[in-house]
């Protein structure tokens, strides 16, 4: 668990990121689609504070906070965003493809609800290998309209497997309403219940709230107790894919997108520090300002590295094999 | 002069004159409705033909291509999108061996219209999932067509031709041509599914290209005649079930065939088309085919892999001079523009 | 709705035929693989006593039992067994490929699932047509661990289609008993109503009780009340595909299988109209007897009937196309 | 003599080995535990080493792909299985999109030792769903290695390689090789990945076969030695990536190429083997290559039809004949045995 003040500078930098990627990407260096997550950072942050670092994460294609909060190298990212060779996918992926193993970042891809099941198979492994570690996936809403989501649920349900599913729930898929895509009178969390997963809905903008959540939930899974279903309500600021608002496009209004913002998850945890005393103003600033200057670093490492440059043709395969007989060679 | 529109205009007007004529028509896909509206080629059609004709539809690709067949065995058509083919990949299952095979599976009793748009290819570091050109799988499944529409024209003629088919059709577009502008006549018409396209005529080598690669085609075919070769470029527009006539009597006039395509060259269309080209007219070869498409490695995502990645106009002009036992052409001039994003001068019209 | 006579005699005749290809299959004439309904007559009979002529079906790879409840033509049937090229689907797909549109039979596949978006997609059409139709699928418990299914459930739900989604539930999916497969401590009915679908479930061999379900679900989609999902009890008595017994495979055991045969739809509706007096002995000898005539008759032409022959490349594709402005022309 | 076992009975052993001596392997697929040990080829084996490590699963393709991934990924190494390719349709994104494009895509940092065996094949009316064979498609997908073992030896040896091998391994499986027995070593051993294998040596004809259609092309040759016909039978083995070096040598010895393989001629592996062959050795050429394979319809269940779709060891004769210049042989003898099950003469020992 992480304390109160730990998660608010968690969410302060991924704020800060995403921000920076925003301001930045109409230069036209970062080329590749990517979605930022500005006003979900309190599902990322909340849900990997309860995580181990043996732990792993799986996401799509919003992932950056998730890398981020799990631990993720930032210029590495960053790096990817902007195709260099020291990117963390050595520049294969791009935003859509992040990875970090040595904090258990295991993979993001951007294809909706595909790595439900690597999770669920990562908690098979830990199983099997009887360690005591635990794995999480975080998808959208839209996810749970694959049926690969249920069949993902039902084989965890069936193994009483440790991975926790975490649903972030903003009301739209691209610029699709739920009401489009999902039958009225039942919450996704329901569904989630009538598999027969433990599930809880929570505040997604409410950081502690999530925290405690996912604690739970991770402790469940690690005693053996199998997966859980978390349902976090939160909500995107910006475009579906992109730097920019969107609300031009009429597939919401202003109002809502500003009702929203009204509960910005970073807001909320500052202003809960700092009504607690565990904060003053000024530390926030200087928190607010060291935390820029190391992302502009970052950023700055990330755009001057050169491009990914020869490796075309690299790593389509592994070059080793494990032989079975291994050990009585 | 006749009307200029764009790949993505001269879809939507396709879509739209199926819808208002055919009240069988109707239109699916996830954010067809939406103020994008697939690349501009559905912009607008909800609000003219109303949702329930122009849907969108859950995030479930392989359900959601069953309910299109369902749907047309009860007598709709409907034409169903895909953002990616890489997403449509959930349903492969639904497509090659239910809708492919239905017709000839229940003895030729049931029809199955139902046209399956999925966007293809390239740019702003689409990467490794968002990318794909899998023409060469569906071309592989008897039971589906498979066009593969290059031009304005093309892209309504072949859309209409496609709803109006008794059969599954396959259309692969890619999303490099939707701003590519040229003629297109008003009103319907339609250009026949399996009939390839002289795009150019020439003498000395065959050109065979699908998709936005008939555009590097046309212009490697320009190179070349400034060194005195005439190409023959063939927009081949319908992969599957394969235009033979076109692509023999053309191999069989230059005796020497060069393939261009959008996907991977290994057990790809060129493979095919190579085989088929050899098999039929091999005292007509005058030297060894050549195939210009992908490496045997996924998509890169970073701008300076992808341009390695994706073989431009240059390629295909080695191909030719290997082809015609010239000597290797000069290499590239530095490209002035970013290789990642479509080429103004190709936007045409043409 | 059928009277509680026809009931019997519906059962009596997919019993008759079973059996009767049962016997005839180790002639090693019908050459593809079968996967007969004895023990299961009840939810095929009963739930298309329910339909209209116009209503439609769609079923899986265990679907004779499906096709002649809706009055598919018995004889074409047998000769897609026997590859003839009177076969209903003209020998292309044998036994696991049937099909009577002439009776809204719409079509059996036997990828598991598969056929479950099709109905969806059916019913679909009935909406945007306005036609008063109901739409119908069969599966197998197997079924629901395809996400599939569950994509479909929902979309029907989103759409209030005119759709029953009827899950005979077997406790197999070939050797595998449900335990292996699916999460203990919930029911099949019980994740369907988790996806908010009304629910119900039914003893699948009571035929009485089918049909009465049955008519309710498919009374309320015609009416635009929506999908309903079915879950029918009911057990298999001889092997997956084959007409054989199998209890020596040992993945169920002779108990169990005795325990269900006493259980039999057939014996049971038998018993009961002979109880309340609607049939006598005698009649019912007789009936069998005229069934079993039919049968062997059907049998018999089919038997002899040419093979397929000189159709291998006809009808890959449909030769018509139909122009939008059809009307100008 | 050598011990003789069938193909199942030698996969069998195969995984017993890997089993036996990898703690981090386990085999997942439908009916994997069951009395039937998909068509004998893991029985028992769930007892011997408990049914965590050989596993049922649902019926849910997809998934269970990508718990296979997700396993990998955190250092197991499955053996995953379907009783039929067309089932493993449901689980394409995951195969395609991910499996093979994983360790590429995050830049070479995660291997993904994988292996999925899926069944084709024909027989007893299979039909359109239960006889598809796909290998051109995965061999179309880089990244993905694609083997094919013809003989009981190669089946235990290529399953072990492929179990070592730290990257995705697609093994097809016909369903008529199960009950064919041949010699198979005692112990650890390996067929290398990538490399084809000469079947039978010979100077007039080459010919490619993949899996079945090996034992049809041994029996076509041994028909066309009667007549003086020196062919070379190549057993592909593994059909992605391809053995370049030996195909191109067999083709620049015999000048005269025959391809056969067990799917869909169009678009197929033929044509990715005759296009190859003709671009690295056209010179050496003599005559237009042919191929062996599936018309374009899909399988029909009639014993009747499927006769006349499946080609046998009298059309790879045939092939000979027009590759070589000679007349159409006298047409095949009617058969005395049914063409729908797998011919006894062809169940060895070889
Ligand atoms: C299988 C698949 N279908 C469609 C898409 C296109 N797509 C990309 S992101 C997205 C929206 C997903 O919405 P949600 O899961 O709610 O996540 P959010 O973007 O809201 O974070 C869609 C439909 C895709 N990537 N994969
Ligand atoms: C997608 C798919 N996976 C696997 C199979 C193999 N298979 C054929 S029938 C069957 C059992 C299905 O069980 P269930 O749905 O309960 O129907 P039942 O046979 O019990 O009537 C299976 C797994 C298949 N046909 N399709
Ligand atoms: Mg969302
Ligand atoms: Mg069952």
């Amino acid at each position: 668990m992480k304390r109160d003040r730990e998660l608010l500078y968690d969410l302060l930098v991924v704020r800060s990121v995403e921000q920076e990627i925003a301001r930045r990407y109409s230069e036209q260096q970062m080329r590749c689609p990517t979605h930022l997550c500005i006003g979900q950072e309190a599902t990322a942050v909340g849900v990997c504070a309860a995580l181990r670092p043996e732990d792993v994460v799986f996401s799509g294609h919003r992932s950056h906070g998730h890398y981020l909060a799990k631990g993720g190298d930032l210029t590495a990212m960053l790096a990817e965003l902007y195709g260099r060779g020291s990117g963390c996918s050595a520049g294969k992926g791009g935003s859509m493809h992040l990875v970090d193993l040595s904090v258990g970042f295991l993979g993001a891809v951007p294809i909706v609800g595909s790595t439900i099941p690597m999770a669920v198979g990562a908690a098979l492994g830990f199983l099997l290998q009887k360690l005591p570690r635990v794995s999480v996936v975080f998808f959208g809403d839209a996810a749970v309209e694959e049926g690969v989501t249920w069949e993902s649920i039902d084989f965890a349900l069936l193994e009483r497997l440790p991975v926790v599913f975490v649903c972030e729930n903003n009301l739209y898929s691209v610029q699709t309403p739920l009401s489009a895509r999902q039958p009225a009178g039942r919450t996704i969390a329901q569904v989630a219940a009538g598999h027969g997963v433990e599930t809880e809905s929570v505040d997604g903008n409410d950081v502690f709230a999530v925290q405690r959540a996912a604690r739970a939930a991770v402790d469940r899974a690690r005693a053996g107790g199998g997966p859980t279903f978390l349902e976090l309500a939160t909500y995107r600021h910006l475009e579906h894919v992109g730097p920019n608002e969107d609300v031009s496009l009429g597939y919401r209004s202003a109002e809502e997108v500003e009702a929203w913002r009204a509960r910005c998850p970073v807001e909320h945890a500052t202003r809960v520090l700092l009504e607690r005393g565990e904060l003053d103003a000024s530390e926030l600033d200087e928190l607010r300002r060291r935390i820029l200057r190391d992302v502009r670093h970052a950023l700055e490492l990330a755009r001057d590295a050169p491009e990914a440059q020869g490796s075309l043709l690299s790593d389509v395969f592994a070059s080793t094999v494990s032989p079975i007989d291994g050990d009585q060679r | 002069m006749t009307r200029q529109l764009t790949y993505a205009a001269a879809l939507r007007e396709g879509l739209d004159l199926c819808l208002q004529h055919d009240s069988r028509v109707y239109v699916m896909g996830l954010g067809v409705p939406d103020a994008k509206g697939l690349f501009g080629s559905t912009l607008d059609l909800a609000r003219v033909h109303g949702s329930t004709r122009v849907r969108d539809m859950p995030t479930a690709e392989n359900a959601m291509t069953g309910v299109a067949l369902g749907s047309a065995l009860v007598g709709m058509r409907p034409v169903l999108t895909h953002q990616r083919v890489d997403f449509a990949l959930l349903a492969v299952e639904q497509m090659v061996n239910q809708v492919a095979k239905w017709h000839y599976m229940f003895g030729g009793q049931q029809p199955v219209p139902l046209v399956i748009r999925m966007v293809i290819g390239r740019g702003w570091g689409q990467g490794p999932q968002h990318a794909q050109s899998l023409q060469a799988w569906f071309a592989h499944v008897p039971g589906l067509k498979v066009v593969m529409p290059a031009t304005p024209y093309d892209a309504k003629g072949l859309l209409i031709a496609s709803v109006e088919d008794d059969n599954p059709v396959i259309s692969l577009e890619h999303r490099w041509l939707y701003g590519v502008s040229g003629p297109v006549p008003e009103g319907v018409y339609r250009t026949p599914i399996q009939q390839a396209r002289i795009a150019r005529s020439g003498n000395d080598v065959t050109v065979v290209a699908t998709s936005y690669m008939v555009l590097e085609a046309l212009r490697a075919a320009d190179e070349l005649a400034l060194r005195g070769v005439s190409c023959e470029v063939i927009d081949l527009r319908t992969v599957a079930p394969l235009d033979e006539a076109t692509l023999l009597e053309s191999c069989r006039k230059t005796g020497r065939l060069v393939v261009a395509d959008t996907g991977a060259t290994s057990f790809g269309v060129g493979a095919e088309i190579v085989a088929r080209s050899t098999e039929r007219c091999f005292s007509d070869l005058r030297a060894a085919p050549a195939r210009v498409g992908l490496p045997d490695c996924p998509a890169p995502s970073a701008p300076s892999l992808a341009a390695e990645y994706y073989p431009r106009s240059h390629a295909i002009v080695q191909a030719c001079h290997r082809v015609l036992g010239l000597p290797a052409p000069a290499p590239e001039a530095a490209s002035s523009h970013p290789l990642d994003v479509p080429d103004p001068d190709f936007t045409g019209p043409f």
